[in-house]
């Protein structure tokens, strides 16, 4: 069980928040892409063995979705790779 | 008392509350503050159990969770299987007995495999019992294993709870350590939760004799717990284990004793800002022959019996060691009367310390036990060199053994801190801790008492930020070790796993056969997968492995340690989560209305616990469901749509929010005017469909699909925070704002008239997708017309608070109509005759728009909308599309849901399904809904259904509406 | 001995669900509220009506159900401008007070928020999860509120009466 | 190959068991190989097991991380079935439940292949529905899916007491899938490495890939490992989890993401339950092993995770559902739990492939691939040693997803 940052209600039990999926680059103009560059965005997530960003849901609180960058080999919530954040 | 192995006085039992108790059916005795091990002991019963695979003799080796050998099962209330000895109280009517041995302990039928033991060494099973199959052997191999029989009956009185708990520190082990860390972070005002597994709090000090400040050590404990006790920012918990280490330091706790005595047990789960592992440490034991016999015991065991519990073990002791601290213990035997025959010590070099407190006791330097004898109660020890040669024999009933200490570095190392190989200890310590966690006392290696009370201090000053206190003066043994993993020149079966019957010859085998991993090791020998968990004997199977392989300790490394540290009771992890109370349920404001007309209700989505139908005497499903769906299709019905899903979106951006979101145009809408659309992912897959409604300028309604009422709530948050941050909409559930009664059937408009409303209810002023405010029965009201069944239909909403009295009004009302209550099982046929569709059946993650004939809601004007693409992307490919059609059975027969369709009913690949069949009041036959490859264009035709077993069944396929094709009904 | 507590539902709570900015939602209705409560998930009390800091740009207005017809009037949802939005959610919550020395004890059952006064004090009040479901939980004279969806209400009725006997 | 049978048991314990054979080699290092199978789990060693059976491929490498069957087999529930719901998938597990069942003796290694049927308890209509659905498409294919009434479930497990009529999901009845069985899964991995061993292919553990190398040609070459570079016109990754760690050393993306699955056992007690129990609508699942462990599977953890432990919700979550139906649990104790990470696709299918980089093939997405393990060996022997798709594996190719042609056993992609 995981204690998520929430921006509005601070760090909260994970059963607060619905899981909302790895962070995918900005959706493309459909209209502007091709078949291939819009399929592999709609079926490929980054998977990284360690930090990913994704997003929650704060469900059970206020609602807000947000995002963290949290490790997937130990669960830890780091700060972004870059240092951002 | 009929053995006399109790002491004359002494101990921490309460010698004035004698408590009964039985095992193995024969009565004995024992007092207030003994556990089954110790009174057993003072009786002197020493069989008190047979090993897993040789049935083997078994006595009581240890005093603690450690304990690897007498599991008992429990009876009566107390009811369960599997447990230490060790670890049950005594308690007055207790009835325990053996685990494991049929017909009974001293004559166990199972001991036959001692004699097969050569035939049967470890992975005996991979290379036989194979022919003709493993089914002749499993039943008789599945009835041999096992232990216990598990409890048939749940606890017959009082309850489990589970609940969360806040702390700065969480504190495991209320030893020297663990108490000394709690008093230094106590008293720097944070919140402290300390728990203890055992009965009585002082760890290690309850079995030992020794002063803290110059007092008895146990005065310091309770002294201690005074001054812990008055302070409002101190949690205690007693007879409680901290058995799981969870990411971002949550933690797992359980009382098995809490203090409100409706619980039988209760689980904490903590959330602690740090953790201090103060949970001691175990002691090994030593690798012989027949070091399992009745008798030989962990000689920490020995000293907790004499010290704690006033019970000799045996009248003539020999102890066996490779370290310091058995010295102690035999100075206790000593002082409490038991003749002490000599300590046999693995070192050449026995330090004086050590030599100094036993005096008069014959010190055997260099020396081992090379095998134990006696086969149900040690008779004797033979002790030679270390190297071999001739062995002395000294006669003796209690062996008291220590191969030195692990740390008990369970909970530091499931919180994936990782561990080091420590030389001077032999043994695993804490080494980088992975979450905020510290080490302290003899977890953390320092196993004398004045070290482990530095530690404990140490460690909490520095998470309060505070100087470390005082520490009183606390004199003891200094300990030192030289590694002893087994006796080389052990005679007889020297065992490394008691519980599991893993001898050294086991591990030798495995090795030779390739399994030379410690993982392969320990599952090819099942070594350490006990219901001990290895606690006694793991490290030993890698010292075996080490010396077998030439390898150093680090580098066959440990298993992994995994939770729970001991064995929870399922009733503590589910807590009060049972019943009714298992998953959550809703209900509308007219439940009890349903129940009390004998509906049969069953859960329909999202949670909501709704009426199938409304049976009357004698009627089953079929019967009662014509009769709702006649009342709606010829006269009128009531249907309560409460649960669906309903949404108010506010803001100019709504209309173009809802393009987005909705496959078709919805920012067209005029005010009072509302839409039926369907929602997909951007996969192209329907997610939803639902129906908008738009108020006014800037006010929307959004109804959805019960079942996704919360994922699409979802969805929608997503997209405006997300997608959209700068647009103007807010969204408010409004789903339990708004109930509704949906008055269907030609007669509605007649319903609704003699209900009373301000609403001119004429198709020119309120037409079908049309929503008005106003008041009808005098309540005030929404109503919409939608239709779900295909029939005239209003649907009218109230606040919940007015739902029963609305309900009552429609029935009262509608009754010279003929009303009656419509269930879903009646909407389900409903809605298949009309040929709409019904997520979860005809939409099965499968099927577009354009498959269920609802081209029409893909929107071509827009240039963007999600899943606009993925289906366009689809549809170029070449894979044939399963697409909605209607079916008419021929012969006129009921066809299961979900048949599949076969080309011509032959067995093979499908090119469909029945998603639906129901019998229609309309053409009083049966009609379903299919999804048929191809079928659109095979309008007509005849399909063909193939039932398991072969049947085939021939079905017209038709378009998917089986009634008023035109909608005239429900526009009406 | 079993927790000394008592819960009891409450009746039906006047609710309006406040969304938009601050300044624009004091111009609109200022006069209706309480003053806006400025720490996240707190609460503000005047006239009879406390006003809850419950998520970003999100209040929410409660009071005696009485008062609910003269907060509507005052508040005119249906003409609110579009920066804001107003709407009355009185009957979406089921409402639970839970009263006595044990009180915290059982909302420790419920809730895994620490509810400790050093981290949700007296004036605390915001969305967390009881028995597995999104709960507004605030505090009351000698205990808490406890507000569910209303649907939920006879399970969480159902709940409170295991934990407490 | 030294034969296992009771006869040797006899003879070699008269020589106190100083004279069996290893099970398995450890051959040097060869830095060239006409396969390399990364991955000695049971994907890995029974494809290399049928290159060298039914293709004659034995110059073949299996490079373990670890030690072997160390990975998802070591972490599985064991249970074998072919229930399932399309035309895509139910040929596929009826293959591989048969060759489950044939595996003792082709091996000569005791898998203490259990058929034991399995049964679903269904307690809302919803899932009959669904249930229902399968079991004639199954009949198609040679699967046994059968309804039995409530009173039928009870009788066969009589266990399970709870669900009566007032509880929140009501058993309504069952069907029981008579084709599922459980084994044992280290005897699957041991057993496979030693005939493989037995046919020349070579198993190498402690040998983690950290790279895979591509040629100039966009070919794969090999692969790199801390013992050096090792060379191969043909690779097949079969790493479940790790597949896209390591397919982007060549820069490859896939549709998969990795997950964590735990399970947990009870401690060992006399027979208890005789069947597979399925509980769909409560969301658990399990069975008693022969050594009397009762082994529970739930939900997986929500999020991507390499990390195997337990969520402790997900674990309420399962416990409370067990114990809604078998409340006698409530006293038997929780003994030990372990979790496994396996990737997803985005359908939730498998994906068995040749991929964008030729030579390179994967085997992954299995999402319950413990059933799966000698059928999926069979197909991916047969895609490396001939370069086509094998007939049982075709819909589960890669470019379904440049179509969005997705195949849906479970009705759901795996957009979150």
């Amino acid at each position: 069980m995981m204690q998520i940052p929430c921006p509005f209600c601070g760090p909260r039990n994970e059963s607060e928040f619905s899981f909302g999926g790895p962070v995918k680059p900005p959706r493309p103009d459909p209209s502007a892409v091709s078949d291939e560059d819009w399929t592999a965005w709609l079926t490929q997530v980054p998977n990284p063995l360690g930090p990913v960003q994704e997003q929650w849901w704060h469900v059970r609180g206020c609602g807000t979705w947000l995002t963290i960058w949290r490790d997937t080999r130990t669960h830890d919530i780091v700060e972004a790779p870059d240092g951002g954040r | 008392m009929a053995a006399g192995n109790r002491l004359a006085a002494g101990g921490r039992i309460d010698r004035s509350k004698p408590l009964h108790f039985t095992f193995n059916g024969k009565a004995y005795t024992g007092f207030q503050g003994d556990t089954l091990a110790s009174a057993l002991l003072a009786n002197g019963v020493r069989l008190t159990a047979r090993s897993f695979k040789y049935h083997r003799p078994r006595g009581i080796v240890g005093a603690g969770v450690e304990e690897p050998a007498t599991l008992v099962e429990l009876m009566g209330d107390d009811a369960s299987g599997n447990r230490p000895a060790t670890t049950v109280p005594l308690t007055e009517g207790l009835a325990a007995k053996a685990v494991n041995c049929w017909p009974s302990l001293a004559f166990d039928i199972g001991a036959v495999n001692q004699l097969a033991s050569r035939f049967i060494p470890a992975g005996f099973y991979y290379k036989t019992f194979k022919w003709p199959n493993w089914h002749l052997y499993e039943r008789p191999i599945r009835k041999a294993a096992g232990l216990a029989a598990a409890p048939s009956e749940p606890p017959s009185k009082g309850h489990y709870e589970t609940r969360y708990g806040h702390c700065d520190v969480l504190i495991a082990g209320a030893g020297p350590a663990g108490l000394m860390a709690a008093l230094t972070v106590a008293r720097a005002g944070l919140r402290v939760m300390i728990a203890d597994e055992g009965c009585e709090a002082g760890g290690s000090l309850l079995s030992r004799r020794l002063t803290i400040g110059g007092t008895d050590a146990m005065e310091w404990v309770d002294a201690t717990f005074a001054e812990l006790n008055a302070m409002p920012n101190v949690t205690h918990l007693q007879n409680a284990t901290v058995w799981g280490y969870r990411e971002h330091n949550y933690l797992m706790v359980t009382e098995r004793a809490p203090a409100n005595p409706s619980l039988l047990e209760r689980t904490w789960r903590v959330r602690a800002g740090h953790v201090i592992t103060a949970t001691g440490a175990i002691e090994r034991g030593l690798v012989f022959g027949n070091n399992d016999r009745p008798g030989v015991m962990l000689a920490s065991a020995v000293q907790a019996y004499v010290n704690r519990y006033g019970v000799a073990p045996g009248k003539r002791a020999v102890i066996f060691t490779n370290n310091n601290s058995a010295y102690a213990v035999a100075a206790d035997l000593a002082a409490a009367g038991v003749e002490v025959r000599a300590i046999a010590d693995s070192r050449d070099a026995v330090p004086d310390e050590a030599r100094a407190i036993v005096p008069g006791i014959e010190i055997m330097a260099g020396k081992c036990v090379t095998e134990a004898q006696g086969t149900r109660q040690i008779r004797s020890v033979a002790v030679a060199a270390k190297t071999g040669g001739s062995a002395r024999i000294l006669s003796c009933d209690l062996l008291a053994m220590s191969g030195g200490w692990n740390p008990t570095v369970h909970l530091w190392s499931q919180s994936r801190s990782t561990l080091r190989y420590d030389d001077p200890l032999a043994t695993f310590l804490p080494d980088t801790p992975a979450q905020p966690i510290s080490a302290a006392g003899a977890a953390n290696g320092a196993l004398t008492l004045q070290d482990a009370l530095r530690s404990g201090a140490e460690a909490a000053a520095q998470i309060a930020g505070t100087t470390p206190p005082d520490i009183p003066d606390a004199p003891d043994l200094p300990y030192a070790m030289e590694p002893l993993w087994r006796v080389e020149t052990a005679k007889g079966k020297a065992f490394l796993d008691l519980q599991n019957d893993v001898t050294v010859d086991d591990i030798h085998l495995a090795l030779r056969e390739g399994y030379s991993n410690v993982e392969h090791v320990k599952r090819y020998t099942t070594g350490g997968m006990g219901f001990d968990q290895g606690k006694t004997g793991n490290i030993n199977i890698i010292g075996t492995v080490a010396l077998a392989q030439g390898l150093a300790m680090d580098q066959v490394g440990t298993t992994t340690f995994r939770a729970p540290y001991t064995p929870v009771s399922f009733g503590a992890i589910g807590g009060l989560r049972e019943e009714t109370v298992a998953l959550p349920y809703r209900h509308t404001p007219i439940t009890e209305w349903n129940l009390a007309q004998g509906a049969f209700m069953y859960e329909a989505g999202a949670r909501w616990r709704r009426p199938g139908y409304f049976p009357r005497a004698g009627e089953g499903l079929q019967e009662a469901t014509n009769r709702e769906c006649r009342a709606v299709r010829f006269g009128v019905g009531v249907y309560d749509g409460s649960p669906l899903g309903t949404f108010e979106l506010k803001g100019r951006d709504v209309g173009r929010f809802l393009d987005y979101l909705y496959s078709n145009v919805m920012s067209s809408l005029k005010p009072g005017n509302g839409r039926y659309g369907l929602m997909l992912s951007d996969d192209g897959l329907i997610m939803d469909d639902g129906v908008c409604f738009r108020l006014d300028d800037h006010r929307w309604i959004v109804s959805t699909s019960t079942g996704h009422a919360d994922a699409i709530n979802g969805h929608m948050e997503e997209m405006l925070q997300t997608r959209f941050p700068e647009w103007n909409v807010f969204i408010t559930t409004v789903t339990s704002q708004w109930n509704n009664a949906t008055i269907c059937g030609p007669k509605a408009r007649e319903v609704m008239a003699a209900l009373g409303t301000d609403i001119d209810l004429s198709p020119e002023a309120f037409p079908f997708m049309t929503v008005r405010d106003g008041t009808v029965a005098g309540l005030p009201a929404r109503v919409v017309r939608v239709s779900f069944t295909g029939e005239l239909s209003f649907e009218v909403n109230v606040a919940p608070r007015h739902m029963r009295a609305l309900w009552a009004k429609v029935m009262e009302a509608g009754a010279p109509f003929g009303i009656l209550p419509v269930g879903s099982e009646a909407s389900h046929v409903l809605r298949v005759e009309k040929g709409f569709l019904s997520l979860g059946h005809e939409v099965d993650g499968t099927v577009d728009a354009y498959d269920l004939g609802m081209g029409w809601a893909m929107s071509k004007k827009k240039s963007d909308y999600l899943g606009k693409r993925a289906v366009q992307i689809r549809r170029e490919g070449a894979a044939p599309r399963r697409e909605l059609v209607g079916v008419i059975p021929e012969p006129d027969r009921q066809i299961p849901e979900g048949a599949p369709l076969t080309p011509g009913g032959r067995r093979e690949k499908t090119e469909g399904f029945v998603t639906a069949c129901v019998w229609s009041v309309v053409h009083e036959r049966w009609v379903g809904l299919a999804l048929l490859e191809g079928g659109h264009a095979r309008h007509g035709e005849t399909a063909h259904v193939r039932l398991k077993g072969g049947e085939v069944i021939p079905v017209r396929v038709t378009a998917p509406c089986h009634y008023d094709p035109d909608g005239d009904k429900l526009r009406s | 001995m079993p927790y000394d507590v008592t819960f009891e539902r409450l009746e039906t709570q006047a609710l309006h669900d406040l969304k938009g900015p601050r300044e624009a939602l004091a111009a609109w209705a200022g006069d209706a509220l309480p003053p806006f409560p400025d720490q996240p998930n707190t609460k503000t009390e005047a006239g009879g009506a406390t006003l809850m800091f419950i998520g970003p740009d999100h209040w929410l207005l409660r009071a005696d159900l009485t008062r609910e017809g003269t907060l509507d009037a005052a508040l005119r949802p249906a003409e609110a401008p579009p920066e804001i939005s107003l709407v009355r959610v009185s009957d979406t919550l089921a409402w639970f007070r839970i009263t006595g020395p044990d009180a915290a004890e059982v909302m420790a059952v419920a809730c895994p928020m620490d509810l400790h006064t050093s981290r949700f004090g007296p004036d605390g009040a915001g969305f967390t999860e009881a028995f597995g479901l999104k709960a507004l939980v605030t505090r009351c004279a000698d205990g808490f509120d406890l507000a569910v969806e209303q649907s939920f209400g006879p399970m969480v009725a159902d709940y409170l009466t295991r934990v407490i006997s | 190959m030294q034969r296992y049978s009771a006869f040797s048991l006899l003879r070699h314990g008269i020589n106190r068991h100083t004279t069996w054979a290893p099970a398995w080699r450890s051959p040097p290092l060869k830095d060239r190989y006409d396969v390399i199978v990364i991955g000695a789990g049971g994907h890995g060693l029974a494809t290399a097991y049928y290159l060298a059976k039914e293709h004659g491929l034995t110059n073949v490498a299996v490079l373990e991380r670890g030690w072997l069957g160390g990975g998802n087999i070591a972490r599985n529930t064991i249970t074998i079935r072919s229930n399932y719901m399309r035309d895509a998938s139910i040929p596929f597990y009826v293959k591989s439940v048969a060759l489950y069942e044939a595996m003792t003796r082709e091996l000569n290694f005791n898998m203490m292949h259990s058929k034991r049927s399995m049964i679903d308890v269904i307690q809302n209509y919803p899932m009959m529905r669904d249930r229902r659905r399968r079991q004639h498409i199954m009949d198609i294919y040679g699967s046994t899916y059968e309804q039995i009434s409530e009173a039928e479930v009870r009788r066969r497990i009589p266990a399970l007491t709870g669900g009566g009529p007032d509880a929140r999901l009501p058993v309504v009845g069952g069907y029981v899938h008579t084709d599922a069985a459980i084994n044992r899964h280290d005897a699957v991995a041991w057993g496979y490495a030693r005939a493989i061993d037995a046919m020349g292919g070579e198993i190498h553990q402690q040998t983690p890939v950290t790279q895979l190398l591509r040629g100039a040609d966009g070919r794969i070459e090999g692969v790199e490992t801390p013992r050096g570079v090792i060379r191969a016109p043909k690779v097949a990754v079969a790493v479940s989890g790790h597949t896209t760690t390591l397919t982007e050393t060549v820069g490859l993306k896939l549709p998969l993401r990795t997950m964590n699955l735990t399970a947990f056992v009870s401690e060992p007690v006399k027979p208890l339950v005789d069947v597979i129990v399925n509980c769909p609508d409560a969301g658990f699942y399990l069975s008693q092993s022969d050594k009397g462990s009762l082994v529970i599977g739930g939900a997986p953890d929500p999020g991507q995770s390499f990390r195997r432990d337990i969520k402790q919700t997900v674990f309420e979550d399962t416990v409370s559902a067990m114990l809604s139906l078998f409340p006698s649990f409530k006293k038997l104790k929780f003994l030990r739990q372990w979790g496994g990470h396996l990737d997803i696709a985005h359908d939730a299918s498998p994906i068995q492939d040749e991929t964008d980089v030729p030579g390179l093939f994967i085997t992954a997405g299995w999402w319950g691939g413990y059933k799966a393990i000698p059928a999926g060996g069979l197909t991916l022997a047969h895609l490396v040693a001939t370069g086509r798709p094998h007939p049982l594996m075709e819909p589960f190719g890669i470019n379904r997803f440049r179509h969005l042609d997705y195949v849906m056993e479970t009705g759901t992609t795996t957009a979150r």
